[in-house]
């Protein structure tokens, strides 16, 4: 009798509370205190410099770009695992783990061992005068590398959470495979859908040893925020954290708007 | 093209050259203000500086990354870009550096020497042995006769100094440069030992540059007018 | 369109064959578990079975080698849980059968609207399944799966959870509808049979236990469960020039009302009407030819009767009667039947 | 009738395997072309060198307790933000997201504003006579910072794709809280816990940024895998990768060993 | 434990109340979307009621401030759906609650055993959720509240579902298991009401429409469902001393067969049972007062009969005489009463 409305909530074990409690304070703490550490005198023009607003602007384009580019791999690579039975997807579904495993600076040299210019593809790529390193595209392919698993993880769990009970019912009245997944199968999971394109999105907004190895850092061009806090940090440790604590309020809002009621 | 996405992200618009340069981060400041000098005698003319640990911009540059000017913060790193066949003519050496104890201020363990760094209480970072700070701390040690014993050694100067300014470490060995950036967030103690050991910074115009010109302007500018910059920073003269 | 149905599934037992003639609808009868569920989810699609073949039409849609996928075949399948799409209105549930066999966006929320109106679930159109009450999903279930107007329709247990009123008129409806039209629809309820099938396929242990028109079946049943299911009392054994002789021994005199009586040591039932039975505590002397010693198990009032129940037999008496005998359940009685009243027939 | 069994999958429309093996692809790719720069001859030796072995095992240790403590941590939190409605959790759900975008250097300097000496509980740890940071506890707490959003996001959305049904009828049958949550709640989203615990533990493993940011850098105590991987980059690239592949290879595996069936 | 209710839920429009005596069965009847599985919401704590109390046994579970919650109230529910546990066997399902409620491990599998047997699926004890049938397992459902022992318990039509041979030995169970326990049971079946339930609570709308002890409803209905739930003919309006006028004016002659005729001008309903009514194609002289000018709407056989239904009103008539009427729906027909037959009470 739990269908919808305004069902009781089971009552949960008190004691679960002060874990939980633990748990957010041990997250929300240290970027708590980071915030103590930063001179606000000084805020507002280092955030309004042309840096920051160039490296902000950079960071906000390449992270849209990887999450939609995300989306457009990761859909159809988590239906596939999560409805095919075939023996060997087993171990695709763990070589598409690599990328979380991977140090994203080795992430980077990956990236180049096979789209540099010296890499595996170079020589093809070079012949069509394409050349991705170093250049924004190839900060939108590392962050890419680095967030497809998240989304993919998200979504494949969601799909087997789901189950094929109304994808079945949905083939019995008629429709073909293909509006199945866009009528049913798709709507169904849209939450798990919106945690895994928030996850990927946030990824590649904090995303830096991938993108310094493969993309370098380059003004207006490769340099995202994280790169930029990295250089301030060289010159300025307070600026960086200041800056930091820009990327945050960022993604925070970015999320809040973007998610729908529900997800994540 | 990277150059027109460049152009248009970052505002500058017009049709500016670009000069790209490659800088060890040590460099971060002082190139910084080159850059602003540079400028103002080339009004045409675009810097851009990408700064970053010296290996990994050779790194970059030999996967194909377009520099114009290559400046590096030790010789070994300069030596693997010449045997790669990246470099337009001589390295030249532009500035030197030597080693100094960074305390935090206040300096609560009250170290007045390279020896006082092997105090059994006495919390002390140093650069990874394989980059060049570390290798010159290393040095400096031996020569001395010491054993230093860190808590942790660092990837770069950055991470010691973060140490040390955050009070976590009571001392590190890094740059009298690093020193001077800093500011009042750590305190320098000198001492005799590092002149043994002297870092020299060359720089080179980079092979088949699209700005080759420029890239020969730079240098210039780098070992001449630029030098008072340098100095400023802490960097010591270029060894004769 | 005309069926073929020939299926083995090995896991869960299953092996059933039988045939829907074009225009025919078939009622699948049997105990819980029996495969009734199974042999639609493969008739659907849904389900592979380990061997046999499925002939819709001429067109094979399972055998050996051939497997149409379960969007083409067109048979839509009711199942026993309506599995209405949480996220789409009640509307656009029944809408979906319509809109993803290509027909337009107008047309089909028209059809859609007739067919809610006709399980008179009009006013539940703009609610989310979540807000129906279990009956009413069932309804919507039952408009979506007509909505999508299929050769051949499946429906399990369509009347499940419904009221009594709705439930005749559901009933209605489903004759008008399924009148033309093929297909197979699994119930637990004589009436449905009764009124909906042209013929009746009763399924026991996975096997097909028998067929035939649903009156034949129903009015001379040869197996337990469609002699239970129909209301009637069944002995089978071997048959006997005088009638049935039970394993145990007891033979139970009775006449071929229609037909051959069966040739001696052959096996044969024998049937008659709980109506047909009286119930005395003694074994009574006199005409009566068939008496059965019995534990009374249960007694259910049934109208202006009450139907005492033992064991596998029953026995409609007056609540006079009930009373002046004092009957209760665990009584021992005395079933006594006239020899006219069994019918004996072949198994 | 789709419970369980041999039910025939509803086909996946043909196009959708294009992109599904383009994604495949972009991820497995990189790590391949890398794997060919391997000087194959001074693998074992490297590999089996005593540098190696320590970071190694250091990181197996530290991984394992981390995901411990994302456990105890965070199966309360994800329970709490799943099941309960006020609004402010709202906040606190996006706040968890934070060590996600934070790029790891400044989680790192978070935590040291937080923990360090001189952080926010400097003063009463000192106090108390504990000393994080450059220790094997700092690691651990490194570690469980980056991870922690990872655990709570996969069993915060399969909590919530799995529904209350089930509890309701649980508690409905007498059963408190306490029991409800260890015997129905739990072990239902088991799939989607075990994602997130392997995500935990893979984001742990491959964790540098906030490690040596917070921890420092030495060989048995700090020291893990990624961090000696980066030390190995300067001087040896080569070496470099080739440590990468254990990385890989030993994720993969303990993923493999640690997964239950139909998880992730 | 004796229960009193008393709730309502402003978003469904329920708003009902009644009482359960200790050791009583209520039966909660009304058509789809009345609110019966709602009320049973509330009674067990998984929907909050907008206002009202629930008192079980003195302890007030629900109230202006109070609020048990479902674990403490022992109030067993099954639900509509069975919702078995989908990762335990099922017999680790059935002894879930007794699990839950402290008893040992060793003693809660003999309970379960017990209560597996006990519907007739022992041999399903191993199985998963996920390979019963529909029937199975909603048997297990019903195990699995009967071995939770509660204090009140609420079933929310327990024999959905299930076979014709399964259905009269559950009931026979319940029957017994319910005799001496506090139990709501909710049903679209009338035999379930007659043998399990003391009183029963119509629910229309989301209101008590009436309630009584069990055979009083159904043998005297006063409300249009009950009426039709116990297969009865009623017709409501305004008496007169003859009998009852409906409102479109037609006055049905009858008698008040116990008790007084009602005061002229109150309302009053008259109820027949349908095998009173005699079905001529054109209206009669002679002596029966009461003829209805009525549509057949439908035909259904029922044992030895034919119930014609016209609309709310039912005949009984035999095979004979329909094939010599000609009666099909649609037919134009006048269904005779005799006054003596027809029983005119208050409503
Ligand atoms: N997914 C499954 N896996 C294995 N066995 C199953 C599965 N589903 C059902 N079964 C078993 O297969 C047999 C046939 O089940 P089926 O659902 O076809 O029965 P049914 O005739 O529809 O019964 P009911 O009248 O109870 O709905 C039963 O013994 C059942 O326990
Ligand atoms: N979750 C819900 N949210 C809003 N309305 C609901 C919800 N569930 C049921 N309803 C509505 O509340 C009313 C009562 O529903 P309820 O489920 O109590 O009916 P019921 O008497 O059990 O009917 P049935 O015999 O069909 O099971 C119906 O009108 C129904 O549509
Ligand atoms: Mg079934
Ligand atoms: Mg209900």
């Amino acid at each position: 009798m739990s269908r919808g409305g305004r069902t009781r909530h089971v009552g949960l074990p008190r004691w679960l509370f002060g874990p939980a409690l633990l748990a957010a304070v041990f997250v929300v703490l240290p970027v708590v205190a980071m915030t103590t550490r930063i001179a606000w005198g000084d805020f507002f023009s280092l955030v309004s410099s042309e840096a920051a607003r160039s490296a902000l602007w950079l960071s906000l384009r390449t992270s849209t770009a990887s999450t939609l580019l995300c989306l457009v791999l990761g859909i159809p690579l988590a239906t596939v695992l999560a409805r095919s039975e075939a023996r060997w997807l087993g171990v695709l579904r763990s070589l598409v783990l690599l990328p979380l495993v991977l140090p994203p600076v080795v992430g980077g040299i990956a990236l180049l061992s096979a789209f540099g210019r010296q890499g595996l593809l170079g020589s093809e790529l070079e012949a069509l005068g394409i050349r991705i390193a170093f250049s924004t595209v190839a900060v939108v392919l590392a962050q890419t590398f680095v967030s497809l698993p998240f989304l993919v993880v998200s979504l494949e769990g969601a799909l087997r959470t789901a189950g094929e009970r109304y994808d079945v019912v949905a083939a019995s009245l008629g429709a073909r495979p293909t509006t199945v997944l866009r009528r049913v199968t798709l709507p169904l999971v849209l939450p798990g859908l919106a945690s895994g394109a928030v996850l990927a999105f946030a990824r590649s907004l904090g995303e830096f040893g991938a993108t310094i190895t493969f993309a370098g850092s380059l003004e207006g061009t490769t340099r995202t925020l994280p790169l930029l806090i990295y250089n301030l940090r060289v010159t300025d440790a307070d600026a960086a954290v200041a800056m930091s604590l820009v990327l945050v309020a960022v993604a925070v809002l970015v999320i809040g708007l973007v998610r729908p009621r529900g997800a994540l | 093209g990277d150059d027109g996405d460049s152009k248009g992200a970052d505002g500058k618009g017009g049709d500016k050259t670009v000069l790209t340069v490659f800088a060890a981060a040590s460099l971060t400041k002082t190139f910084e203000e080159l850059e602003k000098e540079f400028e103002a005698a080339h009004s045409d003319v675009d810097v851009k500086l990408s700064f970053g640990g010296s290996s990994d911009l050779v790194a970059q540059i030999t996967e194909g990354a377009s520099a114009d000017v290559f400046a590096s913060a030790d010789t070994a790193n300069m030596d693997k870009l010449v045997a790669a066949g990246l470099t337009e003519g001589e390295p030249e050496e532009f500035a030197t550096n030597t080693l100094m104890i960074a305390v935090p201020p206040g300096n609560p363990a009250g170290i007045t020497s390279l020896a006082d760094l092997t105090k059994k209480d006495v919390d002390l970072v140093l650069c990874q042995p394989e980059v060049p700070c570390g290798s010159a701390s290393a040095k400096v040690a031996d020569a001395a006769g010491l054993e230093l014993k860190p808590v942790s050694e660092e990837q770069s100067v950055t991470d010691v100094l973060a140490k040390v300014e955050s009070g976590e470490a009571d001392a590190g060995l890094v740059y009298v440069t690093d020193v001077t950036a800093a500011g009042t967030k750590v305190e320098g103690v000198e001492f005799p030992e590092a002149a043994d050991v002297v870092n020299h910074y060359p720089i080179v115009a980079v092979k088949d540059a699209k700005q080759a010109e420029l890239a020969q302007q730079w240098i210039e500018l780098v070992l001449g007018e630029g030098q008072k910059v340098l100095e400023q920073a802490g960097f010591g003269a270029p060894t004769p | 369109m005309s069926a073929l149905v020939d299926v083995t599934v090995t896991e869960r037992d299953v092996d059933v064959s039988f045939e829907v003639a074009d225009g025919e609808t078939v009622a699948l009868l049997g105990p819980n578990g029996a495969g009734k569920s199974t042999t639609l989810s493969v008739l659907g699609g849904l389900l592979r079975p380990d061997a046999g073949r499925i002939v819709l039409d001429g067109e094979e849609l399972t055998g050996p080698g051939t497997w149409v996928a379960p969007h083409a075949r067109r048979t839509a399948l009711l199942a026993q849980d309506p599995l209405l799409f949480p996220h789409l209105s009640v509307l656009e549930n029944v809408a979906f059968g319509p809109r993803s066999t290509g027909t337009g966006r107008r047309a089909a929320r028209a059809a859609a609207e007739h067919w809610l109106a006709e399980v008179d679930a009009a006013e539940l159109a703009g609610r989310r399944p979540a807000q129906l009450s279990g009956g009413q999903a069932q309804r919507v279930a039952v408009a979506r799966a007509l909505a999508a107007d299929p050769r051949l329709l499946l429906l399990d247990e369509p009347m499940a959870a419904l009221d009594v009123a709705v439930a005749p008129a559901l009933r209605t409806l489903l004759r008008r509808v399924l009148a033309d039209r093929t297909a197979v629809i699994v119930t637990h309820h004589v009436l449905d049979a009764l009124l909906l099938a042209d013929r009746v396929v009763v399924v026991e242990g996975g096997r097909v236990a028998e067929q035939g028109p649903t009156s034949e079946v129903l009015s001379r049943p040869r197996s337990a469960f469609a002699a239970r299911f129909a209301g009637l009392n069944l002995v089978s054994g071997v048959a006997t020039p005088d009638g049935v002789r039970r394993p145990d021994g007891l033979l139970l005199h009775g006449t071929a009302a229609t037909g051959d009586h069966p040739p001696p040591g052959s096996p044969a039932v024998a049937v008659f009407r709980p109506s047909a039975v009286a119930v005395h505590r003694e074994p009574p002397g006199g005409s009566p030819r068939n008496a059965l010693a019995v534990v009374v198990t249960e007694l259910e009032p049934l109208g202006d009767v009450v139907r005492v129940r033992a064991g596998e037999l029953a026995a409609d008496v007056t609540v006079a009667s009930v009373a002046e005998l004092g009957l209760a359940p665990g009584s021992d009685a005395t079933f006594v039947v006239k020899a006219t009243e069994v019918d004996v027939y072949a198994q």
